[in-house]
């Protein structure tokens, strides 16, 4: 497949992610469509990655490498993530991001 | 296209064909189980459908199916659904990396008897397995009943601290084969010796993890029933239960088989090419040594049921912590450590 | 590359001393030991500037001097604040082995060749974050303030990463040499890349309009981790974003397309930084939109890519950091976070209110104090870079207007009466504040203290 | 896998039309030991299993890294030991941190 | 190295005041002041024998930025410094008996104004300027908010935003430049040529800085309540000395860096200065609060002085440095006498006053010689600098000079209802009780009588100071 096709896929889930982040109130659900924007990276990356072998250029194991690295970021992000939403439940009782505005006075 | 026609058509029998294999040897799972439980416990077990309670398990499924469907009206319906589908799904996913059997050769064609020979056949069973723990989450939880959501959690916890170590000790056993493919595993042993000389401990590791992860007794703490009501699926009816406790059965198969493949040299048994035998019939011959080595390892399953007492959930915890990972790590390290030393 | 070692092992060895130590006041010393040890490391690469590892780290002088900076601003930090650790919560030992960790990556941050790097260092500057923004669990304004900060970050490093792949796409290498967008024709996608990077690195760095989650998380997190925050993580996250753009998407037709961008960026931050920080009766929320405003400034050394920018993000970051934390370290010790809270300090505390002042001083920019130079050489940078002359007059009615918030501050504490409830400090506290107050004006007087390094 | 999936499908829609429907009140509402039912059942659960979820999380990905390594293993030779035994290193250094933080404390 | 002492003797003086208990600071600061006239004195014999380039001294200071310690003096620099130099022990003697709320702080911050005027008059790099300039405000900032009147806060505040917007946009035009010349040196600022509209635009961000400071119209609104407010002491040091870093500022780096931009604005600048004449003029007959009707005085002195600075002719320009000088030391006189009377009756109102000539006739006779001076009477010192101006401004246009000098009937007329005011009528309850001057008080007034005597009979080594620098700058132009 041309690797358009697959930076159209990456792209549109690249796009709903942040819509879902920007749309969604639930945090667990924006966090999951956090993930998803990261994934679709991942995705586009390999497309690149294997666009560049076949271009020629040696190197481009780089970006599996870099996948590599998101995912394990990844991974400690929602380590951190969860803890933090978490730890918010447990005193809210609730995930739904419109309370947090206890910060704006 | 022809050729594709063939491929698709030889690839639906097999794969209709595992998963048949698997429904019926989890069905005989639920009989071979209270059969074992009568032996050990000096009784006759069922006896009553058919010849030796043969039918049993037909009659089990045929009234699970035309139970009453009950969903408690403060469940969330969709994930309530989902949950024993996923459990049943991953279940039955996991068998088509295995390789049942060697090539078989009919007229010019090779088939070969695994569904997919993928290059990273462990990964892939690694990644379907943690699906499973959605199973049981989303199923308790979707239930909305506090015995169900507190099972779940203990399940899952469970599932992913053994799943963890169960991955550790597979570390060492790939540097011994460089492969994740199972297919090469058992080509590996089948010209060299069983994995089982060279990672004992490795395999030891294994096992409990399996246990573990098939929530089998001693580690069945998630369906605990004098402590649970049951547990995950307290609040399933019909068929639905009836996938929870089916998927549990394939699960122990495929690790049974798993175990086999890894440890055991799958369908390769001693002197299978000194005997001068056809292709064919060395194939046949491999697929039977399979099964009775997985056999044996249900068997094994359910001699342990019946005979060791359940862990209390810390121990369980600390078990799965405390020794098994670290013993994994040093057994990988050793290995290591020892291959390279005898390489250099 | 001796530095990031360094703080990265001694974040591990901290965990390890707080499970053994349990005497708090003495973890303390080990944190600013490690930093002092850090910083040593880190002298010692002066004799590796130019190595490379594996094409992915460079040590430069500038990054050098960079972690020099950042290293002492956290001694400082330490030295200051690090007694009101155990106010927060009773992990103290976890929550300086996060600065170290952070500390490492804004030395990843000051020298890295590769956009892997750049992705890393980012991370590992915002991760510990989140949770340091957390860190006092029973308070549901902390709360707020990681979740908050958690899903805005995570948010723009998800953008960041498909900048990085577009330009990826584009270019075929994640090495920034290699990048060299400038000189090929311009491709659709790296456009798209940097416009992405330009933004999520805004969210990092806290430019307008990406600025919103700053007030909020700043003043939700505990006091001394704001400080933290606030202070040396923003000078290290600047430093990403200018390297990145001066050395990757530096010339050609390039350049100007950003240009333009990030001086529109540069121009809202400073408005509405300084605007908003107006209206401020809370001094912690006030620091924080300064701190907004502050990045404006910080901002012209991304916009001018010349030599003067490099060396006016050094003495920025040192000066900013520098005076923020003094400030800080002060407001720990005041029970009372309003303006008000600082009548009469000049009375009942004539040190602390005439270090504070000096810090403020600083903060707003005035000659013989180090922040001065700092701006002074920025702005230098943008009229050396041309073009930009609008922008500069705007910084310079802005810092007039910074002026107006700095000295309220000031005004409360010597011309208002009243009797400030303050935790008397103690006697390595006032030290340590002399010595940052020596830090701003020895560097107020001569910056070349610190450019000599370069 | 699609045979799964068409299996599972099928199953269900079958089990759902052939069960009786009897629908009282009683059945439909949660079963606790025949008590009457207090209160909702998501409430939190205790913060260990979240921890032991996050754990995982993080060791997991570790254990992931080691796959790759183990399949070169062999090629790696004594070098890629060393590095992989500084891996380990920090993975052990982790795991006895959470270890003698308490984090695989279930014993209370 | 005279000069270098002329700056650091006060600034470590000032900064060692701040550490001094009792009344130390004020005797500290009493010796500090009069070493600093020693040494300027000393710097002016320097200046004649041996002239302007030995007192030059220049260090190493930010090399990366082309920026020296470059400093030194010519005529009017140091007539300024001895300006500076001899109202700071005048103004001490003054309030020597007066008693501040920590006194260490109030002296330490005083000497450090004059480290930073002294540094302004003598800095000859850019750079070093725009230090001293900011280094001169900031205590004066402290020394309003912190002893001046009720409104202090509020008022000082807005004085420091005029002063502070101005001064950073002279640094904008200084940073400007400097990208051309790659140094802050002055005369590499001097040597350099600039387009006319890059010159036209500079030209404002440099005029408003100096005009702030001055104050011109419509620059001045921070002034009048500035004066008002502050103490007084440290009202004598910002109209006497630091209006003239304005005017200073402009003769020495607007006029010879930025020709082409003062030719073309010359005629807004002094229009916006006669402006402020008039309108200053007229405020100030209408005041009757003392204090406001000699800021507005001065208002529409140092409009004068502006404009004369722009009519750019030799007469004009020598005028305006003279001035400067004799300017300084009137207004020092009459805040000195305003200083006296309100510490004895602590009134600001011109019409609360009265008789204080009956009880105090040595002091009516000071302010009378004075105020003859600030409206420049022949024979006192303001005569001869006026004079030169006007004739200045004569060639220049003559309906400028006719409406500034108006300015001057106007002067005569605010200046001498303000002495009839005060020490002439009867006196009342409160001024009869009024008693005469002090030995300190005395001696200061004395002083500045004196000069103005001597220098409005022998003006001559005033003018020759300013001479050389007044031939330099007519060149220039």
């Amino acid at each position: 497949m041309p690797v358009q096709y697959y930076i159209f896929l990456s792209i549109a889930l690249f796009c709903i992610g942040v819509m879902g982040v920007l749309i969604r109130r639930n945090a667990i659900v924006i966090f999951m469509c956090i993930e998803l924007m990261l994934n679709a990276v991942n995705l586009l990356l390999v497309a690149f990655s294997k666009m560049w072998v076949d271009a020629g250029r040696i190197d481009a194991a780089a970006a599996q490498l870099f996948v590599f690295f998101i995912m394990v970021v990844a991974a400690a992000e929602v380590t951190v993530g969860l803890a933090v939403i978490v730890m918010m439940y447990r005193n809210a009782h609730s995930v739904d991001i419109n309370i947090l505005n206890r910060l704006k006075n | 296209m022809g050729i594709d026609l063939v491929f698709v058509l030889e690839k639906i029998l097999l794969i209709s064909a595992v998963l048949a294999v698997s429904l019926v040897v989890a069905m005989y799972c639920t009989w071979g189980e209270r059969k074992v439980a009568g032996w050990i416990q000096d009784r006759i077990g069922p006896d009553r459908a058919g010849p030796l309670g043969l039918l049993q398990p037909l009659a089990d499924g045929g009234k699970l199916f035309f139970k009453e469907e009950i969903i408690p009206s403060n469940a969330n319906r969709f994930l309530f659904v989902l949950g024993p589908s996923l459990a049943m799904l991953t279940a039955c996913m996991t068998g088509a990396v295995i390789p049942w059997g060697d090539v078989l050769t009919i007229g010019d064609m090779q088939v070969s008897l695994q569904v997919a020979d993928i290059n990273v056949g462990i990964l892939y069973i690694f990644g379907v397995v943690s699906l499973g723990v959605y199973g049981i989450m989303i199923g308790g939880w979707a239930s909305n009943n506090k015995f169900s959501l507190l099972a779940a959690v203990r399940g899952a916890s469970q599932i992913i601290s053994y799943e963890l170590a169960m991955g550790m000790s597979l570390i060492a056993l790939l540097m011994l084969t460089q492969t994740l493919s199972l297919k090469e595993i058992v080509e590996q042993q089948r010209e060299g010796y069983w994995n089982i000389v060279y990672q004992p401990l490795g395999f030891l590791l294994f096992l409990i993890c399996a246990f573990a992860e098939c929530n089998r007794a001693p580690f069945d703490l998630p369906e605990a029933e004098n402590e649970l009501n049951g547990g995950y699926h307290l609040e399933y009816s019909s068929m639905k239960l009836g996938f929870f406790l089916f998927a549990e059965y394939i699960n122990m198969f495929i690790s049974s088989a798993l175990m086999a493949t890894l440890y055991f040299g799958g369908y390769a048994f001693p002197f299978m090419d000194e005997l001068g035998l056809s292709g064919n019939v060395v194939t046949i011959l491999g697929i039977v040594a399979l099964f009775l080595k997985t056999f044996a390892f249900i068997f094994f399953f359910m001699w342990v049921r019946w005979t060791l007492p359940r862990f209390r959930y810390d121990q369980l915890m600390k078990l799965g912590w405390k020794v098994l990972i670290p013993l994994a790590l040093l057994n990988m390290l050793l290995t290591g450590g020892f291959i390279l030393w005898q390489q250099s | 590359m001796n530095a990031l070692i360094s703080s990265a092992l001694f974040g591990v060895c901290l965990m390890f001393i707080g499970l053994v130590v349990k005497n708090k006041q003495s973890i303390k010393y080990f944190a600013i030991l490690g930093a002092a040890m850090s910083f040593g490391a880190n002298l010692l690469d002066c004799y590796n500037v130019g190595t490379t590892l594996y094409g992915m780290i460079e040590v430069s002088s500038f990054s050098v001097v960079f972690n020099g900076v950042a290293i002492g601003a956290t001694m400082l930090y330490f030295l200051l604040c690090g007694s009101s650790f155990e106010k927060v919560g009773e992990h103290v030992a976890d929550y300086f082995a996060l600065m170290f960790f952070i500390l490492a990556g804004i030395t990843i941050a000051s020298s890295f060749s590769n956009l892997l790097m750049l992705f890393l260092a980012i991370e590992i500057i915002s991760i510990p974050q989140y949770i340091l923004a957390g860190a006092d669990k029973r308070n549901q304004k902390s709360n707020e303030a990681s979740l908050k900060y958690f899903l805005m970050g995570s948010f723009s490093t998800g953008i960041l990463l498909m900048g990085i792949a577009l330009i990826y796409g584009a270019a075929g290498s994640f090495n920034l040499a290699e990048i060299g967008l400038g000189t090929g024709e311009l491709h659709p996608l790296s456009l798209c890349g940097i416009m992405l990077m330009a933004f999520a690195l805004s969210f990092k760095v806290s430019a307008a309009p990406f600025h919103f989650w700053t007030p909020d998380v700043y003043d939700g997190s505990p006091t001394v981790f704001t400080a933290f925050m606030a202070t040396v993580v923003k000078a290290g996250s600047f430093v990403a974003f200018a390297r990145l753009f001066h050395t990757a998407f530096a010339g050609g037709s390039i350049s100007e397309h950003w240009g333009l961008i990030i001086a529109i960026i540069t121009a809202l931050t400073l408005l509405i930084g300084n605007i908003t920080a107006v209206f401020q009766q809370s001094v912690k929320r006030m620091l924080a939109y300064s701190s907004i405003a502050q990045a404006g400034f910080m901002l012209f050394a991304v916009v001018a890519m010349n030599e003067t920018a490099t060396q006016g993000i050094i003495l920025y970051a040192a000066a900013y950091s520098v005076a923020s934390i003094g400030i800080f370290a002060v407001l720990l010790k005041l029970g009372d976070y309003t303006l008000d809270g600082f009548n009469g300090l000049a009375k009942s505390q004539p040190l602390m209110a005439f270090a504070t002042t000096v810090f403020l001083m600083s903060l707003a920019g005035i000659p013989l104090t180090a922040g001065f130079f700092a701006k002074y050489f920025v702005l230098a940078a943008a009229i050396q870079q041309g073009g930009l002359l609008w922008l500069v007059i705007l910084a310079v009615l802005c810092a007039a207007v910074s002026v107006y918030y700095y000295f309220r501050v000031i005004m409360a504490m010597y011309f208002k009466s009243g009797t400030p409830q303050i935790t008397e400090p103690s006697g390595g506290f006032k030290a340590g504040l002399v010595l940052a107050v020596a830090i701003v004006i020895v560097l107020g007087v001569y910056p070349n203290l610190l450019l000599n390094l370069l | 896998m699609l045979a799964a999936l068409g299996f599972v499908a099928i199953t269900m829609v079958a089990t759902h039309f052939l069960g009786p429907k009897r629908k009282t009140s009683d059945k439909l509402i949660n079963f606790e030991s025949g008590i009457e039912q207090k209160g909702n059942a998501r409430q939190p659960v205790a913060i260990k299993y979240f921890l032991t979820a996050i754990l995982f999380v993080l060791f997991d990905v570790e254990v992931i890294f080691f796959y790759p390594y183990a399949v070169n293993f062999r090629g790696l030779g004594w070098d890629g030991f060393m590095a992989m035994l500084m891996f380990v290193g920090f993975f052990v250094g982790g795991f006895i941190y959470i270890w003698k933080k308490g984090a695989l404390m279930w014993e209370d | 190295m005279l000069t270098v002492l002329l700056i650091l003797i006060p600034l470590v003086a000032g900064l060692i005041a701040f550490g001094l208990k009792g009344t130390g600071a004020k005797v500290l600061s009493l010796i500090a002041s009069i070493a600093t006239l020693a040494v300027g004195v000393g710097a002016w014999a320097q200046f004649g024998s041996q002239g302007a380039e030995s007192l030059r001294f220049t260090a190493e200071w930010i090399p990366q930025l082309g920026s020296q310690f470059n400093v030194g003096v010519d005529g009017m620099g140091l007539m300024l410094c001895l300006l500076t130099a001899i109202s700071f022990p005048l103004i001490f003697i003054t309030i020597y008996t007066r008693e501040y709320e920590q006194p260490n702080a109030f002296y330490g911050l005083m000497l450090l104004s004059q480290a930073g005027l002294m540094g302004v008059f003598t800095a000859y790099d850019a750079l070093l300027f725009y230090v001293f300039w900011e280094l001169a405000l900031i205590p004066v900032y402290f020394l309003c908010s912190m002893w001046g009147g009720e409104k202090r806060i509020a008022v000082t505040f807005k004085f420091f935003i005029y002063t502070f917007i101005g001064s950073l946009l002279m640094l904008v035009g200084l940073i400007y430049i400097y990208t051309q010349t790659q140094s802050f040196e002055w005369s590499a600022f001097t040597s350099l040529t600039m387009a006319q509209n890059e010159q036209s635009w500079l030209f404002w961000l440099f005029f408003v800085a100096f005009a702030i400071k001055m104050p011109v119209f419509p620059f001045h609104t921070w002034q009048p309540d500035t004066y008002e407010q502050s103490p007084t002491p440290v009202t004598m040091v910002l109209s006497g000395i630091m209006v003239k870093m304005g005017l200073f500022g402009v003769v020495r780096w607007l006029l010879p860096v930025l020709p082409l931009g003062a030719y073309m604005w010359a005629e807004v600048a002094m229009v916006l200065s006669i402006i402020g004449i008039i309108y200053a003029s007229c405020i100030a007959m209408l005041q009757q609060d003392i204090k406001k009707l000699i800021a507005y005085s001065s208002i529409a002195h140092i409009g004068l002085m502006a404009a004369a600075i722009f009519a750019n002719n030799e007469q004009s320009l020598q005028g305006m440095q003279v001035q400067m000088f004799n300017h300084g030391i009137n207004i020092i006189g009459l805040w000195i006498i305003v200083e006296i009377i309100q510490q004895r009756l602590h009134i600001k109102n011109l019409n609360e006053m009265g008789g204080i000539a009956t009880v105090a006739p040595r002091m009516a006779i000071f302010l009378v010689v004075i105020s003859f001076a600030n409206i420049a009477l022949p024979l006192t010192n303001g005569f001869i600098g006026e004079f030169l101006m006007f004739s200045g401004l004569f060639q220049y246009n003559v309906w400028f000079a006719a409406v500034a000098c108006l300015g001057i009937i106007l002067s005569a007329v605010y200046t001498l209802n303000m002495v009839q005011k005060v020490i002439f009528g009867e006196a009342n309850t409160l001024t009869g009780t009024f008693t005469d001057l002090k030995a300190g008080e005395t001696f200061s007034l004395t002083v500045i009588v004196a000069i103005i005597l001597v220098l409005g009979v022998y003006p001559k080594p005033l003018l020759e100071l300013v001479s050389q620098t007044t031939v330099w700058l007519d060149k220039v132009i």
